[in-house]
């Protein structure tokens, strides 16, 4: 039974395996965003998430839908936790689970890339020297006015 | 009334997480072009909005008892 | 601590995605091949996995260590049950831990098709209608002389 | 001295797993064919070759007390 879910408790990766687990299923992808201490010279000593849970779960849904969409025989399950987290602690855990390994990397990662597109989630990083939300400005000049839409290939 | 919903920085702008308005069939951009005038402190640049949970485009109406949430740049995962 | 083993056990998923856990990492990458059900109108009842223990387990190392020569900042664990498996058991557990997601994904998927190339292990499927050691004879026609040499990019 | 071992499939061919063989000194080639002549019902074809756990090309020489293994097509993962 797929799983779409924020949570503030620590994620149980074994539950979201099982969640996929199908006899039609050969291969398991999973995905797990942990909480990396350095980013370049700038260490992280916490991070805060944050979302707007209900659309957030609606939105990860969407992407389970369109996942099924580009690769009919593959189910998902997505668990992302919110509230503060330490160094090494899982933020997001991604299974998908398919007949054959190709479409279970590939599900996987086209899971991961739209998370960081579609769901309202934000980070707060605690670094050493300071805070900030993260939220990548520079890259999303066009995102004012841009609904997002469903990839194309 | 509408309810208008801010979170991350934005919320930590305006110091507030949720707003109630006296408006119903205004345009997204309109609202933003209100809210801005009204609260100097808050910046909706790159900032996409939903409407009752789904992404809305600039031009789309809201109505009466509808839920606006301003969505700031995500950044799961 | 990365982990290369052989099991006659069950695998625990999560001791092998611990093993990898770093603060320097953002992203781990896991796939787990389970038994499938079907495969075509073929319907397997269970199968069995034998291996040379030793000699795959020193196998098993030389990719973590070929991972690393390609992914310098990538750490990989795999563990590998052999004797008897039912449907949905999990046959190989592979967890990669990188400071970023790409890489995550491409060393676990190098892992996978590595096993499947140069580990001394055999699986035997039994079917609802016979039984058979499985093993690509027919892509692999020029195997004969060739030894197994670390793949060029 | 050697040993000389088989898994799979030609352990099945064979009912055996281990023979041990009084040679030395010659190339990986030659044993097989000296197999092949011993047992009829084995088959070494798109079958590898490991020397002390580690993979052997056909000419490579096996000394006295080394162990060999054959490697039929290998299918984990």
């Amino acid at each position: 039974m797929e799983m779409y879910k924020i949570t503030s408790d620590e994620i149980d990766v074994n539950q979201v395996i099982t969640s996929v687990i199908r006899p039609e299923a050969g291969a398991i992808n999973t995905f797990i965003g942990t909480v990396r201490e350095f980013t370049g010279n700038k260490q992280t000593v916490s991070l805060q998430y944050e979302a707007y849970p209900s659309m957030a779960e609606k939105q990860l849904k969407r992407i389970g839908i369109e996942i099924r969409e580009k690769w009919p025989n593959v189910q998902t399950s997505i668990v992302h936790r919110i509230g503060k987290l330490a160094i090494s602690d899982m933020a997001v855990v991604i299974a998908v689970a398919s007949p054959h390994r190709a479409e279970s990397y590939e599900a996987s990662r086209y899971a991961i890339e739209r998370i960081k597109e579609i769901v309202p989630i934000w980070k707060k990083e605690y670094w050493t020297d300071g805070e900030e939300w993260i939220g990548d400005q520079l890259e999303n000049t066009s995102y004012k006015n841009r609904v997002p839409k469903e990839e194309k290939e | 009334m509408i309810t208008v919903l801010f979170f991350a920085k934005q919320q930590e702008q305006l110091g507030l997480d949720k707003l109630e308005r006296a408006e119903s069939q205004l345009a997204v951009a309109e609202l933003k072009q209100k809210l801005i005038e009204d609260y100097p402190e808050l910046s909706l640049d790159h900032t996409m909005t939903a409407i009752n949970e789904e992404y809305a485009d600039e031009d789309q109406m809201i109505n009466d008892q509808d839920i606006v949430a301003f969505i700031p740049p995500v950044s799961g995962g």
